[in-house]
């Protein structure tokens, strides 16, 4: 199949994804127990008419195929509704928490990327000895963590005992800086404990990945070709093992986003870092439902879509997906 | 001084449960030149004494004995850096599965550049143009050198790879089933292709098959090899017409032979033997119809027959004493 | 067509088989690209299986055999031309009919390795099919039954070897327990797809005379498939020489082998291996290799690679005809 | 020899294959710590109730609240005085009780799905396949966190929301096994003898794809109880029960890290870590002892 | 090998670099201004005063607006916006007499045209929470620059407190009433308060700048930070560490802890707070009412009053922080709240077995005590999922009932479910809480008949108590509308539909090393989030 017609079928594809996922996302959030105007207003004493004007902002008085349709119809023009907490449109306030969200998943994303896959090579290319066995007996315990402990305990030890880094947040606002150095420095500060946690939680998956991917690809023939041919070890890995071993560690990149999105509102929300994650912690414990409904199709889009650019880039990277 | 000269070669892999005596005591020896078959069923350990020459066993091989020379420089003791440059330099191999062995990320011609480069320091420029070279001599349209292995069918793979092992003028060339897996049409093209180049080059070939006839077609001489021992050695023709050892017998016995007579051979009883504990005294006698005490007590010595055609077996001992 | 044959003695009779498919594509794609390729593996198959014969199918891979072999046996759906069973038309058969001929009709595949669940113990594997066809409640008669095939094909002490697993055996003993699965049933059809291809030469002549003893003495027919002409010769009474999905000759095992008439046979017989040292010199060699059926050539479907094509070939396709008794070809020059 | 021999038989086989699979994974260390750390977890939630007194869990008055460990709560107490030894072993039922549940139902989802799909092909696989693939996207904590916040919080509702959202890497798994499967002639005899689709689904592909469903329930099992965790610990959690997650959560919360508690916030976590590291331990044994492909090549 | 070393040189660099990080901690220049920094676990919602509801937005909004008047620590009403006002013979007519000079933030004078404005743009368009303040303005008027008169339609008891901040009419009239309760995000909200909001960072922080020209002084300090927190832990840590001056909305075992470390610069305070947290009873006598009828006997509510050690509660859920409750109006209003003395129910577990035994409720065979008519004493007590506190008194509420033969069966569910299900009927019993205003009219009209579907939550209906609450409304005489306040508190309790589980406390903490001049308004109460803005008006850094 030539490239455009793959790249069609899999748009396709991801576009089914993302209509299931709106359709879940609209239904889900209309099985939810108790009236939302309830939730939208707290204040109780409130004239019927009033009421009936909100529920007409919120489009909320009409049948439910309706409703499906105006989500839809607003959708596609952007419109994501308007927070119950914030009175703001929702796609607002997620921008808003974009930057922040991007840094700390994308510093730690390729940190844990680059360690983890180093580290992995590794242990592979040293099978059977004590260095491999202890980093992977290391990368099965960190992968077997739950994100926040580790968090916990990162700021237990680091900014509350030896008090050399900041709680949490991104920084403490209203303070000047001497200088851009300065500025930068405590902007590491602030970013380091979130981001190593975040890599530390990553990497123990990344080395097991490329471990046992590289492990394989070096039982596979071609690899004695290679050995045959005289190539010295470090051709071998790099030019042999490692294109072939990457594949996995590809898929799993785009898979793992998922389960990052998972991290980042575990480790904001013990680093009060002003991200995506924490958002939706507070929108989760406001009952803030539109901001939900709107951060979860977002992020599932941005899931979707990293996975067609995984797919993309494997195809660039596996020639023998292209027949 | 010969091109290559195995002497009493022995590996084994190392299990749990013990040693797999995979291949022992393999003497060989081959001229500039020459092809030699090494025949033998699945298991008996020919592929372990190929890979054994050049050292790419895997991590639980062990090579317990043996000198290897090529052209009397002993290579057993070589380091692995040594061994980089004796690999394809001197011995290239064409492996058996050629879909398996081509690495399915990289353009097949650059796979060849690569060969080229490390043992001959040529430009990148020269080296292509002498990957186009090959892909003309082993009948591919040099344009495909920009392809990958996947685009290519299972005889075109195998010509890559045979450009591939002679990418380096190579003195010896080993090839491990190089034509199992293909028809039988696509199969004499190959071998056909593997015996004019190596006229051409005079290469010496040592190439490892279970099949008689490919043997036949091929190799001046042949050597059998039954449960990671070699029984019979000698010139093709005469171990073909006069086979010495009941096994090499019972084997082209089996063989159906359109110029022979529509007949359906006894099959040899019994299975190969468990080569984690070998019966003693000669490997075969459990199944040998021919076996009498002295078999299963004693290892059979080397017999010449005639000039290099030698067995390993009690009867041709006793056939020479008589 | 061929009068000599008198139908009733046929057990099966093949005209004009076809099985095409559309080139494996998931479902999405089929919706994005409208292009579908059409595989003709089996592309108009005539011939007949005498009862007790053992008619070879031969050929390349890609030649559309093992194809033709299941499609005999409705394990695949044909796309045309019929087959008659014992002189019943197996289009027209019922459930209950197709169920009572998968009793009467069996295979046995290449790869005795892969052709054996490996989590079934011999028992449950030769007592499946029992099982299925629900033929015996009793546990008894099962297991004698059981014991029987596996005796019947060439297994000793059957009972010893009821708990065993397929991995437990060795090569030789796993195709004689493929074949006794397929004995139990007592069938009198045997489609046999390279039954001994992936087997040591030493372990193999004892499978085939197997088959033939099974042949011998319960007059069972085989359809026997194999790319191996010597082999075929040795255990075949016919032999067919299948190319990109047709029959290019078809005689008796000495005719076809012995004094071929298609160029395409001509040259499969010059590169049969034989155990002596022979020159390579004097065997054809064709040109480059079987064709993906899915770009058949126009005419005779040899003719890229036939050495003796002439420009006729390349415009008709050769009728399939008698061309000496009971010798059949599709050629124009022969 | 007769019929009931034949059973007999069977159960000896049962007992070699047990005994063979035994002798391969006990040479994994690996493994065996994992089964030992297990058992151990599972010993303690079989027994808790008879090793600790229970009742220390209901409330102990004030002077002891938030307490490091003494001789008489060797773990210390958290805010309500509650002895945290005991808080671990009977949240180690709850936590167990909610991995394995939710195991079961992603599992009974996954392998259906999966040898369905890969079974039928064409439509059925696609339709299948795309619904696996929006469950194999979305982001599963989200996922998990707005479908218990909707539902409410109670144990059943988190076994149900862990389940549904964690089938869809089995199913795929599955689903490629039962190609494979499906391909092999073994499948293709059955039908020669006249089988139908549900016996070969049960009598063929499934016995095959069987060490694979076992190898991945373990490693589901750790995902689901560190998912419990997560889920607890992000406040959706059924607040009226004692479990790992619910420990953490109200130790983070009453402000355990400020407190410097220690013995509060650790004692729920490792055990945490040690549940899923004994599954995952155990699950890498058993891919090793069930998939021969990565046992290494004896020749 | 070389692998290995590279591995570790690449950790030893990472772990340099790291350590490098942390040890520019001190780069941050030395601030020369007066910030001030508060720390908070919830968010500000909106800046915009017509659809906020939470304590701390309303903090912000205090900041930036003014209210025509404030209180004093016993609070009393005090000038503000208004220097003066005065009531004609009728009650009816007030006089408001503005400052002079004032000037909104962005220059323009403030006028008593903006009042008007003001009051009217809330009254007309029914907005937010101020409309009850506006409702019962019949006509206002400008009598001059600084002069404003309101008409209202009846006497009314609170009347100089007008909890309605005064917005510029040059910037809001030309926003859409529809706008105002709806998307309007007042960005940059102008007012004439001590501190103007300059960045407002959604769940983060929030930023005010101190206004130069505060026509009551300019603060001493530069500017204001509320930064929010999503959890305690680092708050409370940030204040230990010095990064934060104030805190507020300290859970219970961090403030103990606050507390025993005894930081000499760390105040720990505990102080009252205007709430309170009940357990409701479903009383609604109506057909409708899906709850346990058992519940309607005033005997069964007073037995379980009895049975509860609410001590001990609020000793274990909230740490000990907290009072025991009595009445509607907490002990924080010293003026309104009445001290029941004998007559307040204390713990006594063998009197509420004693009056459950009169009133015919036996002990069954399982424990439970069952009806006269045989239904067990058996009910399902709802709780808020939001709140850990409530869940902890649930539990102990279950034990403690389970020992008088009672049977609670806890659930819990969010808020709201927990509405929905009020507002059917369908409830046994929850736990809630109320936030009391300075003017202790709402909370009593909260048990009127009135309120029932509205916001009634225990559906108590008594006549009499109606028609005191309608008199007190209209009694402008402040001892004299105490005296009606108490009975009616005292006839609530003695109808028992709520059951004041505590009176809650206000937990908050600050440092005293860097301000001094924090002021507790009212007197028992905290230092911040009162509408009463003393404290940020007083404080000044220490030695200056």
């Amino acid at each position: 199949m030539n490239m455009r017609g793959y790249l069609l079928r899999k748009f396709i594809q991801a576009s089914i994804t993302i209509f299931i996922v709106v359709f879940m996302n609209f239904f889900l959030f209309r099985i939810m127990p108790g009236d939302p105007i309830r939730v939208l207003i707290r204040n109780p004493k409130i004239s019927a008419d009033a009421l009936e004007r909100v529920r007409e902002q919120f489009g909320l008085n009409e049948s439910r195929l309706v409703q499906f349709w105006i989500y839809l119809r607003d959708l596609f023009s952007g419109d994501l509704g308007t927070s119950f907490n914030y009175r703001q449109p929702v796609w607002d306030i997620v921008m808003e928490r974009v930057p922040a969200t991007v840094l700390l998943i994308g510093t730690a994303t390729v940190l844990s990327i680059i360690i983890g896959v180093l580290l992995g090579v590794i242990f592979a290319w040293k099978r059977g000895t004590r260095v491999d066995i202890v980093g992977l007996s290391v990368s099965l315990v960190l992968y077997s963590m739950p994100t926040f402990w580790v968090a916990i305990i990162m700021v237990m030890i680091f900014a509350v005992y030896w008090q050399i880094f900041p709680l949490g947040g991104m920084g403490m606002p209203g303070t000047f800086y001497a200088s851009a150095w300065a500025e930068l420095t405590s902007q590491l500060r602030y970013m380091f404990l979130p981001t190593i946690t975040f890599t530390l939680i990553l990497i123990g998956e990344y080395v097991l990945i490329m471990r046992s991917s590289l492990l394989e690809v070096m039982r596979e023939d071609y690899m004695l070709t290679a050995r045959a041919k005289g190539v010295n070890n470090r051709n071998l890995l790099l030019k042999h093992a490692l294109p072939n071993a990457m594949l996995p560690v590809v898929t799993l990149i785009a898979i793992n986003l998922g389960f990052i999105v998972g991290g980042t509102i575990q480790i904001e929300t013990v680093f009060s870092w002003p991200g995506l994650g924490r958002l939706m912690y507070t929108a989760l414990t406001n009952r803030d439902y539109p901001v939900l409904q709107g951060l979860f199709l977002l992020i599932t889009i941005a899931v979707i879509g990293a996975n067609f650019c995984a797919d993309i880039l494997y195809r660039y990277l596996d020639p023998r997906v292209k027949s | 001084m010969r091109l290559l000269e195995v002497e009493n070669l022995t590996t084994y892999y190392k299990l749990k449960e013990g040693y797999v005596r995979a291949c022992e005591n393999i003497s060989l020896h081959l001229e500039r030149g020459e092809a030699i078959g090494l025949v033998g069923e699945s298991a008996s350990g020919k592929t372990t004494a190929a890979l054994s020459l050049i050292k790419l066993l895997p991590e639980n091989a062990h090579v317990m004995a043996g000198s290897i020379k090529i052209e009397g420089r002993d290579i057993s003791g070589a380091t692995e850096e040594e061994l980089r440059h004796i690999r394809w330099k001197d011995i290239a191999i064409i492996f058996q599965g050629a879909m398996n062995a081509l690495n399915p990320v990289r353009r097949v011609g650059a796979q060849i550049v690569e060969a080229v480069r490390i043992h001959d320091k040529l430009s990148e420029k020269e080296a292509c143009k002498r990957t186009a070279e090959l892909f003309d001599q082993v009948e591919i349209d040099p344009d495909r050198v920009r392809e990958y292995p996947h685009e290519f069918s299972g005889g075109m793979r195998q010509r890559v790879m045979i450009a591939m092992a002679i990418a380096c003028n190579p003195k010896i060339i080993i090839g491990d089933e190089p034509t199992t897996a293909l028809d039988v049409m696509v199969q004499a093209q190959v071998l056909q292709l593997l015996e004019t180049l190596r006229r051409e080059r005079e290469m010496g070939m040592l190439l490892i098959t279970h099949d008689l006839s490919v043997v036949g077609e091929t190799c001046d001489r042949v050597a059998v090899m039954y449960a990671g021992q070699i029984v019979e050695n000698g010139p093709t023709e005469k171990v073909f017409s006069d086979p010495a050892h009941p096994y090499t017998r019972a084997l082209i016995a089996a063989f159906p032979n359109i110029e022979g007579e529509r007949f359906l051979a006894a099959s040899i009883p019994g299975n190969p033997p468990n080569l984690l504990a070998p019966p003693g005294g000669c490997r075969f006698h459990e199944r040998c119809s021919e076996a009498y005490g002295l078999c299963s007590n004693e290892v059979p010595a080397l017999t010449n027959i005639s000039p290099g055609h030698s067995a390993f077996c009690h009867l041709l001992q006793r056939r020479v004493k008589v | 067509m061929n009068k000599d044959f008198n139908e009733a003695n046929n057990l099966l009779s093949v005209r004009g088989l076809e099985v095409h498919f559309a080139v494996r594509s998931g479902f999405f794609s089929s919706l994005v690209s409208r292009k579908i390729s059409l595989v003709r593996a089996v592309d108009g198959l005539d011939f007949e299986l005498k009862k007790g014969e053992i008619l070879c199918l031969a050929g390349e891979s890609g030649s559309g055999k093992t194809t033709a072999g299941k499609a005999v046996l409705r394990l695949l759906e044909p796309t045309g031309g019929e087959v008659l069973f014992k002189g019943e038309e197996m289009n027209a058969f019922s459930k209950s009919r197709l169920r009572h001929f998968r009793q009467e009709a069996q295979i046995i595949f290449q790869d005795p390795f892969e052709s054996l669940n490996p989590r079934q113990t011999v028992f449950s594997t030769v007592a499946e099919p029992l099982e299925v066809n629900r033929l015996t409640r009793d546990r008894r008669e099962k297991e004698e039954r059981v014991a029987k095939a596996l005796s019947d094909a060439g297994l000793s002490n059957p009972r010893e070897l009821f708990m065993r697993y397929p991995h437990e055996l060795s090569g030789g003993q796993r195709q004689r327990l493929a074949i006794a699965g397929a004995l139990v049933l007592h069938p009198d059809f045997i489609v046999a797809d390279e039954p001994v291809s992936m087997l040591d030469l030493s372990i193999r002549a004892g499978i085939l005379k197997l088959m033939v003893e099974l042949r011998d003495n319960k007059g069972i027919s085989y359809l026997f498939i194999t790319h191996d002409l010597s082999l075929a010769w040795l255990i075949s009474d016919r032999i067919a020489i299948m190319y990109l999905g047709k029959i290019v000759e078809l005689g008796s095992a000495d005719d076809v082998i012995k004094s071929p008439l298609h160029p395409y046979t001509k040259a499969l017989v010059s590169v049969i291996p034989v155990p002596k040292r022979v020159s390579l010199a004097g065997k054809t060699l064709l040109k480059g290799e079987t064709p993906d059926p899915v770009n058949i050539p126009l005419g005779c479907r040899f003719h890229p690679r036939c050495p003796e094509a002439q420009p006729r070939c390349s415009e008709e396709e050769p009728a399939y005809r008698e061309i000496t008794p009971k010798h059949f070809g599709a050629c124009h020059f022969i | 020899m007769n019929s009931a021999l034949v059973k007999k038989d069977t159960f000896a086989l049962w007992k070699k294959n047990l005994s063979s699979f035994w002798s391969i994974y006990r040479q994994n260390s690996m493994g065996l710590i994992g089964m030992v750390i297990l058992l151990i977890f599972a010993l303690m939630a079989i027994l808790g109730p008879y090793l600790v007194d229970i009742t220390i869990m209901t409330v102990d008055g004030v002077t002891q609240v938030i307490h490091p460990p003494t001789s008489e709560y060797w773990l210390g107490t958290d805010d309500l005085g509650k002895d945290i030894l005991a808080g671990v072993i009977v949240g180690s039922r709850v936590s167990l009780m909610v991995g394995l549940a939710a195991t079961a139902i992603s599992m009974v989802i996954g392998t259906v799905v999966g040898i369905v799909s890969g079974f039928y092909g064409r439509v059925v696989d696609a339709l299948l396949m795309r619904f696996t693939d929006v469950f194999l996207v979305i982001p599963w904590l989200p996922l998990m966190l707005v479908m218990a916040a909707l539902l409410g919080p109670s144990l059943g509702n988190i076994i149900f929301v862990i389940g549904i959202t964690s089938w869809a890497g089995t199913a795929r798994i599955i689903r490629s096994q039962t190609l494979s499967v499906k391909e092999r002639p073994y499948v293709e005899r059955a039908r020669a003898i006249g089988s139908g689709d549900t016996h070969i689904m049960f009598y063929h592909i499934l016995p095959n794809v069987f060490p694979l469903i076992f190898a991945n329930t373990v490693l589901v099992a750790a995902v689901a109880i560190l998912s419990e965790t997560t889920l607890s610990f992000l406040g959706m959690g059924d607040p009226t029960q004692v479990t790992w997650g619910m420990m953490l959560h109200f130790a983070f919360s009453m402000g355990a890290v400020s407190f410097g508690a220690w013995w509060w916030l650790l004692p729920p976590g490792i055990c945490v870590v040690l549940v899923v590291l004994s599954f995952t331990f155990i699950g890498y044994a058993l891919d090793e002892v069930l998939n021969p492909k990565l046992r290494r090549r004896d020749q | 090998m070389r692998k290995v070393n590279k591995l570790a040189l690449m950790l030893v660099i990472l772990l340099a670099f790291s350590l490098l990080i942390a040890g520019c901690g001190g780069e941050e220049a030395q601030d020369e201004r007066n910030v001030l920094r508060i720390g908070y676990m919830r968010e500000i919602e909106s800046l915009n005063p017509m659809v906020i509801w939470s304590v701390q937005a309303y903090e912000v909004m205090n900041l930036n607006y003014n209210y025509l008047m404030g209180w004093d620590e016993d609070l009393v009403v005090t000038p503000k916006l208004a220097k003066s006002w005065d009531v004609d013979e009728s009650g009816m007519l007030w006089t408001f007499y503005l400052e002079e000079g004032v000037t909104w933030h962005d220059g323009e004078p403030f006028t008593a045209e903006d009042v008007k404005f003001t009051f009217e743009y809330i009254r007309d368009n029914e907005l937010g929470y101020f409309y009850d303040y506006v409702a019962s303005m019949e006509e206002i008027e400008v009598v001059d620059e600084n002069t404003v008169t309101i008409k209202t339609d009846e006497p009314i008891a609170w009347m100089p407190q007008i909890l309605v901040p005064i917005f510029p009419k040059h910037i809001w009239s030309e926003i859409d009433p529809a706008d105002a309760e709806g998307e309007f995000t007042n960005e940059n909200p102008v007012g004439t308060g001590p501190f103007q909001v300059i960045e407002h960072r959604k769940g983060e922080f929030t930023r005010m700048a101190v206004n130069e020209n505060y026509f009551k002084g300019r603060p001493a300090i530069d500017e204001v930070i509320i930064i929010i927190y999503a959890n305690t832990d680092m708050m409370v840590e940030a204040l230990k560490q010095g990064e934060l001056d104030v805190i507020g909305d300290v859970p219970g075992a961090q403030f103990k802890a606050l507390q025993e470390v005894g930081d000499p610069d760390i105040v720990a305070l505990d102080a009252d707070s205007p709430s309170f947290t009940e357990l409701s009873f479903n009383v609604w006598e109506d057909e409708a009412s899906k709850g346990n009828p058992i519940l309607l006997d005033r005997e069964v509510r007073i037995a379980i009053e009895y049975a509860l050690d609410r001590q001990e509660m609020i000793d274990v859920a909230l740490m000990g922080y907290g009072e025991v409750g009595s009445t509607l109006v907490p002990p924080l209003f010293e003026f309104w709240h009445l001290d029941l003395g004998e007559d307040f129910r204390a713990y006594d577990p063998q009197m509420a077995v004693d009056i459950l035994e009169a009133a015919g409720y036996t002990l069954g065979a399982d424990g439970i005590r069952v009806s006269p008519e045989g239904d067990p004493l058996s009910f399902t007590l709802l709780i808020r999922n939001e709140s850990p506190d409530n869940q902890k008194m649930a539990s102990m509420i279950k034990d403690m009932l389970a020992e008088v033969g009672i049977e609670i069966t806890v659930s819990v569910i969010d808020e709201g479910t927990l509405t929905d299900r009020i507002y059917d009927g369908d409830f046994d019993m929850f736990i809630w809480g109320w936030y009391v205003d300075v003017d202790p009219s709402s909370i009593l009209k909260v048990a009127t008949t009135d309120e029932i579907m509205s916001w009634s939550d225990c559906f108590y209906s008594n006549p009499v108590y109606d028609e005191l609450h309608l008199v007190q409304q209209r009694t402008l005489d402040r001892d004299q509308r105490r005296e009606l306040i108490l009975e009616m508190q005292r006839i609530f309790y003695n109808d028992s539909p709520y059951i004041m589980l505590s009176y809650d406390p206000e937990l908050m903490a600050y440092r005293t090393d860097k301000y001094e001049g924090w002021v507790r308004n009212p007197r028992t109460g905290p230092v911040l989030f009162t509408n009463i803005i003393d404290t940020y008006e007083e404080l000044r850094p220490i030695g200056e």
